[in-house]
């Protein structure tokens, strides 16, 4: 589906399967996490459903244990591309004991997990560009190799916040990837009530440093794309700011009623082009999946959710003696 | 009189107003065609249209900053920050520019403004969704900050807010969105005067002084108090600053003694100022320590439900309180 | 000195005079603030000494009277253009009561002129740019034909408030003018630390609008320049970034010292280039001013200037029980 | 020894403490070859060169917001803003993000440095340059706000500071930048304890309690107040949060009377929470009601010199203020 350039890494087999199971393996567990916020069992869930194939694409092309991320709500598949495991994100789902990313202490879908590079995010929006500016300025001064990517949506690159962070990578020519997933909405706010320019590449013009806008529910694409911006930034030469346009193929979280603000026909329009039926079609059709192999990952999927669920739903609430620390530094140290 | 949400007694004060004073206009995150994420601007964009309920880009500090610009004309913005949490990217505006204007210019410019925010826990919210901020903005001179407690105050604090010449910050206790209900009437305009407390339950034996959520409860603390032989008097601010002196002196001069509740951490919180003002003015009345319940030290309530519970103040962590406070 | 092209506004020779008169007493004023403070008489002051031509060519661009100023602090040329007199400059530099801006409670050259359209504005740089995106979306619900100008210097423009700002008046196609004074430093800083752009015009590309960058040493290429915008916004046609290029002939402000930061062979490349003297020299060869005319105006600027001096120090200072308000506009009503 | 001016001391910190740790560096507006507009970092840009001491690009929010991520990293930024007044931007990072880093990570993330801000008026800088802005940061969980009030303090303090695993406010009284000076050793290591009040004074009869500039004015107001025949003990207390209770309640519960001395606005500034600690923990000890000296609740100091002087505290307006509680 993608173009092949010269350029472009040419992926293994194993490897485009790896990032298929990626993507359905979040799908698989958003799907769940919607069913159990109906059924009354969690109190809040936000949705990654339509971004799979940008964030899987975009993880896969970075070193994972070198690379650092720097990721927002939507990132369950970059997150499980990064290595969290589905019982970690239902613990979080249900604010229970062992939640990695804060101890139960952020609302779901709010990510850290410091084994993998993953650092904490908080909920007010864009707060995060200037920490992976932070961090790639810090590569730099300690001369490593490593690169960094952080993600954020469209609506939130209105904020002050994203372009301090992005000048400042632009000055400094900072191994640092700006990635925006473009779904066109913040919850109800369409793109031309945030921004003036129609493709969010084009903030990079006033900033000085590269920006592209790639099809972002092609999953090959977006990982050419990416790969190559983080060659790039990894051998010095800089920044990149990358759209990818995706769908929110669901509304804004769990809280959310979007019939107010958008069409049926637009939401069936974005179901047509899902991003991982048109994968699997493309795996199909390339002879890297067939139908056997297909059940299998239905099935395997299936029952890691299902796992998940059962594991997460009796594991413990966090001990209330834990709520009051760690505050401080010292709090960790003293407990 | 029918009985109304406090959500929808501030929907009621913005459709008003909005009718009123054609110089009046909403701004925010949402707030057309969605109504708003807690559905405070429910049908004002259908009624008013998209430049008088209009949706901001998604950056609270020119939400204020645009919002400034407009007061200086003359229009009278109503900024919704969609929760408190979020207000900190507009502190600059907010505290440099709206609060100073008027004494910066010696009176030549002034900014005739609302900010309209959601605030407190209890909703599940995590540590972004749940933060109580007035203490920051009740600090800063040139600021008025209101925050209702009922229906009918909530529509009576915003349409004289909205009417206010100067920057007025507006926090919604959002826990209590739905929860809280009364009666407004239909037939006559309701105004709440800024800067009034109101004793919203007289008694002899103690003062306890609360304000939005926290007031709402402590009125039921102070109902099972009763029980116990111990009769509360309960004064809900309604107005942070400037703060009713005269009001909380009289009751703590009948009483002798003071319980302060408020949701927010304890350390700088709100409850501080009102201590150490009754410290220095009421102190020969004194009978008992001046007791603060608040929050505990840690950023905002956490997610998960018992630690949220752990944080969050209720009628029977207030009741103990005040059983203890009786005791002294 | 300008390439006139059609669309160019004719300026009669007694305006341009008047620009060259606005510039000059300007420059007086100004350099009497550096002799007095180095006379201690004055705590402060802060400077616009190689800014006055882009300051003059675009005030006289607005129609003054109807037309809204946001500007900062090095704008005594514009404020000058918009009313202001010398006398009340220096009741500012003093801080003498009767001072307009802020009642003295201000420091120097933080203008407002209310009676002028000219709006109060702070310290905190680039807090000003969502003012003026908020009067311009005023004028824009009221219908009225008025047009606003803020001005900020370059340094400022790395704020996420003037980003922000920006992207309102690009979104709502607002009758904005955002003029950046371009001296290349934001007190020892120099551009390429602030930015990898070479030019703020090429920021307004990121946001969707038209951006410029015009020669600021030239008062009537800048006259030209943001008289097309002030038009084109007038007319609907929405906001306009300009990027004047000017000079900081001075140190920063009384405070500072730039000899840590930059050659005297750069000040003196300055100086070569003054653009008093070029506008001076170019109304000379057209035969607008004479030297006997010239004469006169600079004994006019050296009186007007010795007058405000006079009256100033003499005028008394603010009471004292006026320091108590106004905080709320209750204050005013009541005093 | 020799003695020293304050900023002396703070840059003699940076100094050492950049020797001492590669993880250490400085960044800010004008701090590299300019040295800060007030000197704080003279000569350190040429000592440890343009990576190590790094102007910013004019943009408060991100000197902050770089700072946290190189600090996650493993760096230990000193993040200058320019004046206290200009913090405001940085205030959403500051209070959302660097505070509650390590609480919303469980302690997986950690967030070690430092935001020095000079603050305070007195040298005529108007309504934004003379702010005092600690009372918004001490009423965040997950901070430390560390005010200085004399060099050796200065140095101890913010070497300590730059040590510290948490993000530490340390804010300068810039008036006393040159004004006051002191002894600091040159042949031991400076270290002072976040966390540790210091009794400046001791005495009998009152125990007054200020910190950096108000420090300073009120030892010269203790010694006006001794010729009068009345023995004041003086509290410095260095750090305000975490604020050490221990040393103000001991004092208090000695002297039975207690003047809180503070040049931010009255009302909500720290001395309220000081003031409401005393007024629950050392109630019983109290004679005389809680008294506050501080700065009148207009927005800052204004520019011109009688309105200035009308805002700021003195030594005489201090000295004043023992001789009435005094006399209670
Ligand atoms: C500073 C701040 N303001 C408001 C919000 C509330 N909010 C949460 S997500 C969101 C929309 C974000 O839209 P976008 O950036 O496009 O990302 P998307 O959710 O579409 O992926 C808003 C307004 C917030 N989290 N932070
Ligand atoms: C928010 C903020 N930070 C820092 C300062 C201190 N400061 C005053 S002017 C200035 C430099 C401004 O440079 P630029 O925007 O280029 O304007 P110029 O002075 O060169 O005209 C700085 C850093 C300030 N006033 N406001
Ligand atoms: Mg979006
Ligand atoms: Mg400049």
């Amino acid at each position: 589906m993608v173009d092949v350039e010269e350029t472009q890494t040419i992926l293994s087999n194993k490897t485009m399967l790896e990032m298929y199971w990626t993507m359905l393996l979040s799908r698989k567990l958003d799907e769940r996490a919607w069913i159990i916020h109906r059924q009354g069992k969690i109190a809040f869930h936000i949705s990654g459903i339509g971004h799979e194939a940008a964030q899987v694409g975009a993880a896969f092309a970075m070193e994972r244990g070198v690379d650092w991320l720097v990721p927002y709500y939507r990132d369950l598949a970059m997150l499980l591309a990064f290595g969290l495991t589905p019982k970690e994100f239902v613990l979080g789902l249900l604010g229970k004991k062992g939640e990695p990313s804060s101890g139960a202490r952020q609302m779901p879908s709010h990510w850290s997990l410091r084994r993998a590079n993953v650092v904490s995010h908080s909920s007010p929006v864009a707060t995060q560009t200037p920490h992976a500016s932070g961090i790639g300025l810090a590569i730099k001064m300690r001369g490593d190799r490593a690169v960094v990517l952080t993600s954020i949506g469209e609506g939130s690159t209105s904020q002050g916040e994203w372009y301090e962070g992005v000048n400042w990578a632009a000055i400094h020519q900072l191994p640092v990837i700006f990635l925006v997933e473009n779904n066109e909405y913040a919850i109800s706010v369409p793109q031309p009530k945030q921004m003036a320019v129609s493709s969010v590449a084009q903030k990079a013009k006033g900033l000085g440093l590269e920006g592209i806008s790639v099809n972002g529910l092609d999953v090959l694409e977006t990982y050419q794309s990416v790969k190559r911006a983080v060659d790039k930034a990894r051998s010095g030469g800089g920044p990149t700011v990358i759209e990818v346009c995706v769908s929110r193929m669901t509304p804004h979280s769990s809280d959310d009623d979007d019939r107010s603000y958008r069409s049926k026909e637009e939401i069936e329009a974005m179901k047509a082009q899902d991003p991982l039926d048109m994968y699997r079609a493309h795996l199909m059709q390339e002879g890297v999946l067939n139908q056997a192999a297909e059940d299998e990952l239905q099935t395997r999927a299936k029952a890691a959710v299902e796992e998940a669920i059962q594991f997460a739903e009796q594991a413990p609430f966090p001990d209330i003696e834990d709520a009051s620390f760690p505050v401080f530094v010292e709090d960790i140290q003293n407990a | 009189m029918p009985e109304v949400t406090l959500i929808e007694g501030i929907r009621q004060a913005m459709d008003e107003e909005l009718a009123r004073d054609e110089n009046v206009f909403i701004v925010g995150e949402d707030v057309g065609p969605r109504g708003g994420v807690f559905r405070a601007t429910e049908g004002l964009y259908e009624k008013y249209g998209g430049e008088r309920v209009l949706d901001s880009p998604l950056a609270e500090l020119s939400i204020v900053g645009v919002g400034i610009g407009a007061a200086l004309y003359g229009l009278r913005p109503i900024c919704e920050i969609q929760f408190a949490d979020f207000i900190h990217p507009a502190f600059n505006q907010i505290v440099n520019e709206a609060a100073r204007m008027c004494y910066r210019s010696n009176g030549e410019w002034q900014v005739p403004m609302v900010i309209r925010a959601p605030y407190g826990g209890g909703i599940g919210g995590g540590l972004y969704h749940s933060q109580s901020v007035e203490a920051f903005f009740a600090h800063v001179p040139g600021l008025k900050v209101v925050i209702p407690s009922n229906p009918y105050d909530a529509k009576g604090l915003l349409k004289s807010a909205i009417r206010d010449p100067n920057p007025v910050i507006y926090f919604e206790p959002k826990k209590g969105y739905r929860l809280i209900k009364g009666e407004i009437p239909e037939d006559e305009e309701v105004l709440v005067p800024i800067g009034a407390a109101n004793v919203s339950r007289p008694g002899t034996d103690l003062t306890v002084i609360a304000y939005g959520m926290m007031h709402y409860y402590t009125l039921q603390a102070a109902q099972a108090a009763e029980s116990k032989g111990i009769d509360v008097e309960v004064i809900d601010l309604r107005t942070i600053t400037p703060i009713d002196k005269k009001t909380i002196l009289a009751s703590v001069q009948k009483t002798g003694k003071v319980l302060i509740v408020y949701e927010d951490n304890l350390t700088g919180g709100f409850g501080a100022e009102i201590s150490a003002i009754l410290a220095e003015d009421a102190f020969t009345y004194l009978d008992a320590p001046i007791r603060r319940l608040a929050g505990p030290d840690v950023p905002a309530a956490p997610y998960s439900h018992p630690l949220q519970n752990w944080f969050m103040l209720d009628p029977k962590k207030i009741s103990d309180a005040i059983q203890e406070l009786a005791e002294f």
